[in-house]
């Protein structure tokens, strides 16, 4: 797709300014762990991983580190001080009991009332696979969605409803794509902030869903995010 | 005397009987008892209900039992991994049966089991296709979803250490599914990097405390 | 009351006699409790506390011990080597899991078909108190009652059905009184042991419900236990 | 920078309202977070709904909230223990509402609040006058009563050690119902012997993860 939008990094950065010193954070495989690697280092969050980690650190130096300390991604990582170890259902306390202050997720679909669809597509014959995507959607205290804005073959990802599975219903506070942060309201879709140089209509073109524009809507320059 | 230390592999899985539900700790592969699954494959029972969170990679523990044709039924979150090329030939043939429960589910539904619940209401799921067929009542303004505790005939986990009375800790992220499936199963079978005299393990931090479990085997890794 | 009797030390005797060795045993607060010290000392048992402590030792001495560390009777205890400790949450997952093998119970009232009556009575106006009672009785593998054979003013307290609120329903698996040792079967209730020198008319006298007896019923000799 | 430190105990508490809903950790003497309950008492908040398992005994933290009328509500398993003297009076002169839960029913309630659970069912006090008014459910056979999640506005627990990040471990028996309160509440107040660096706690022993807790204080018993 042609056009003004914001790398993969500044989409990252974007979300990262959103999470608070202090947060506990879940970040869903894919792309949404990419915003532990860009978060500012002047504040201090605590990673959470459904596997039974609270304090996951970054990956091992190579040939480094336990075999068995893996994230949710099944990727290797390490522990910082103050972190623990915990087992399965009490790891799964925090994600649906609302401890969890944050968490961003990828995206198949979004409807404009906050339906998350991050599971299952309609491809046929191929099975299934949920993990913990349901868990984390219904009990974590904000739910970001980081994800392109469009399919590959531009098709809106943003809907009137989701037409794939979904994961849960009326959970996403906010999501952030290539070309805009957009909150989900009570009064329905509102773009925060636009990629600089896209044209309002251009965006409301490649959503399916009706947007609403703030007042103030702020511009992001790629790049400088 | 109270020795629940086994001292062959053979000898910690021989008796489980074909049909049975074999819970398998585990997650990507840490926390995998790769060594007992795989004399449960050498045993030879077949029918098997597995409740694990993946289906297994490559060609080792339960990727193999579903390569000899040893599993009926798996009832798991992520079966779909990086190599589950063996999970994903049984469920395209139709020769596996696939119950997909969320990973927060399967755990709960399995400590509700340990923990003698006649099940519960959960919002996880209560939204989606995995809520079709089962009651959904709204709490609080929120939709939830009954889910059924999930017994095990057997459990098969790994673990660090343990002492004679089956004490356990586990290492690092490798706990995940272990503390919960112990309690959860009529046998408890664990193997262990190295067993320690009884006493040795900070009573503060016993993370599976023995009534939980069975029978213990050292495999040295 | 007068004839022959068990004294309450063979009472815990006896019941001590039906404990394997291995077993994980939950005493009651009370007469249950006096079974732990006259165990086989062959016999290694582990002791469970509902208040988190599995490998409960005795009492430590005197001025000595840890405040904190204390039974179900808020009494102090000691922990032998293999104890541990855990939460609350947990420690009733052992007793209404089905985990526990063993508890010895005491009672108001059994009725004849396992009803066990032993947290509440009929009188007014006391503030009524329930404690673990309930999750143990529906949840120990073996449920034994130990109690004297009648109230204090010699009304039965085995009968056809309890007149006091009930703990949990057929759950008693065998009644130890210091008259007899009785079984609650799927046919009622059956005498296994009875105290040598008492009439099985008698025993049939003080008890409200209908007795059957076994074809081999034991003699208990008091003070051979 | 992550700091639950709090200076004084009177910080910790200041903010509690009228007519919260606290849970207090403690079983009989063990585990009490005395000093704590005292700070609630200097600090004057009334019509408190108070979760504990007893209701406290002689004149001093639970009971003297009962004595200074600070109270409107227990939720409790044992409220008559030796020297229950204030809740009985309270008790029998209608000055305090009782409501009685199973100890193991109070305990998984809190738990399915920290759990995010919409209720469970248990057998625990199916058969009994504890579950009249309440759904009753015959699951595999056997009668269950559905409970519902104990949500507390805040919990007064008492740990033996924590660090900045205000993860704890506790002592002995005094664990009880510490761990679990700490999930179930929206403000979670801890008071510890000691304070330690972070990164002291062995993360294979971290009983209570400071996700679960917001306020830790130092009283040095």
């Amino acid at each position: 797709m042609s056009g003004p939008r914001l790398s993969l990094t500044d989409m990252a950065r974007r979300v990262a300014r959103d999470i608070p010193s202090g947060a506990y954070v879940n970040l869903g495989i894919g792309m949404p762990t990419l915003v532990g690697d860009v978060v500012s280092p002047e504040k201090e969050i605590v990673y959470h991983s459904e596997n039974g980690i609270l304090g996951m650190g970054p990956a091992p130096a190579p040939g480094e580190g336990d075999p068995e300390l893996i994230n949710a991604g099944k990727q290797p990582v390490t522990l910082v001080p103050g972190g623990s170890f915990f087992h399965h259902t009490d790891s799964f306390m925090m994600m649906r009991g609302g401890h969890i202050d944050v968490t961003v997720l990828g995206a198949f679909q979004v409807s404009e009332t906050g339906d998350l669809a991050n599971w299952a597509t309609d491809e046929v014959g191929y099975p299934p696979a949920v993990g913990g995507a349901m868990d984390l959607a219904v009990g974590a205290k904000r739910v970001l969605v980081l994800m392109t804005h469009t399919t590959k073959d531009g098709r809106p990802k943003i809907l009137p409803a989701c037409t794939f599975p979904l994961t849960a219903a009326a959970v996403v506070d906010r999501i952030y794509t290539e070309l805009a942060v957009i909150d989900v309201t009570a009064d329905g879709l509102v773009v925060r902030e636009i990629v600089a140089g896209l044209e309002r209509a251009e965006l409301q073109e490649r959503t399916g869903a009706q947007l609403r524009f703030a007042d103030d809507v702020v511009e992001l320059v790629p790049g400088a995010v | 005397m109270i020795d629940k230390r086994v001292g062959s592999l053979a000898e910690a899985v021989a008796d489980i009987e074909d049909g049975a539900t074999v819970l398998v700790g585990g997650f990507g592969n840490s926390g995998i008892p790769v060594e007992l699954v795989h004399a449960l494959l050498d045993q030879g029972t077949r029918d098997l209900v597995l409740v694990t969170n993946n289906a297994g990679s490559g060609d080792s523990d339960v990727a193999a039992l579903l390569r000899e044709h040893r599993v009926r039924k798996i009832i798991c979150s992520y079966p779909r991994t990086t190599g589950s090329i063996w999970f994903e030939e049984r469920y395209r043939a139709g020769e596996i049966e696939l119950e997909l429960v969320p990973q927060g589910t399967l755990s709960e539904r399995m400590r509700a089991a340990g923990a003698g619940l006649g099940g519960f209401f959960t919002p996880a799921g209560a939204d989606s296709l995995l809520a079709e067929g089962k009651e959904v009542r709204v709490i609080n303004g929120r939709r939830h979803v009954f889910e059924e505790p999930l017994h095990g005939d057997v459990a098969l986990i790994k673990a660090r250490r343990a002492d004679r009375w089956g004490n356990l800790v586990y290492s690092t992220a490798a706990r995940n599914f272990g503390p919960t499936m112990a309690t959860a199963a009529a046998l408890t079978v664990v193997q262990v990097r190295e067993f320690v005299g009884l006493g040795e393990l900070d009573p503060e931090c016993i993370v599976t405390p023995g009534i939980f479990v069975d029978r213990v085997v050292e495999v040295g890794v």
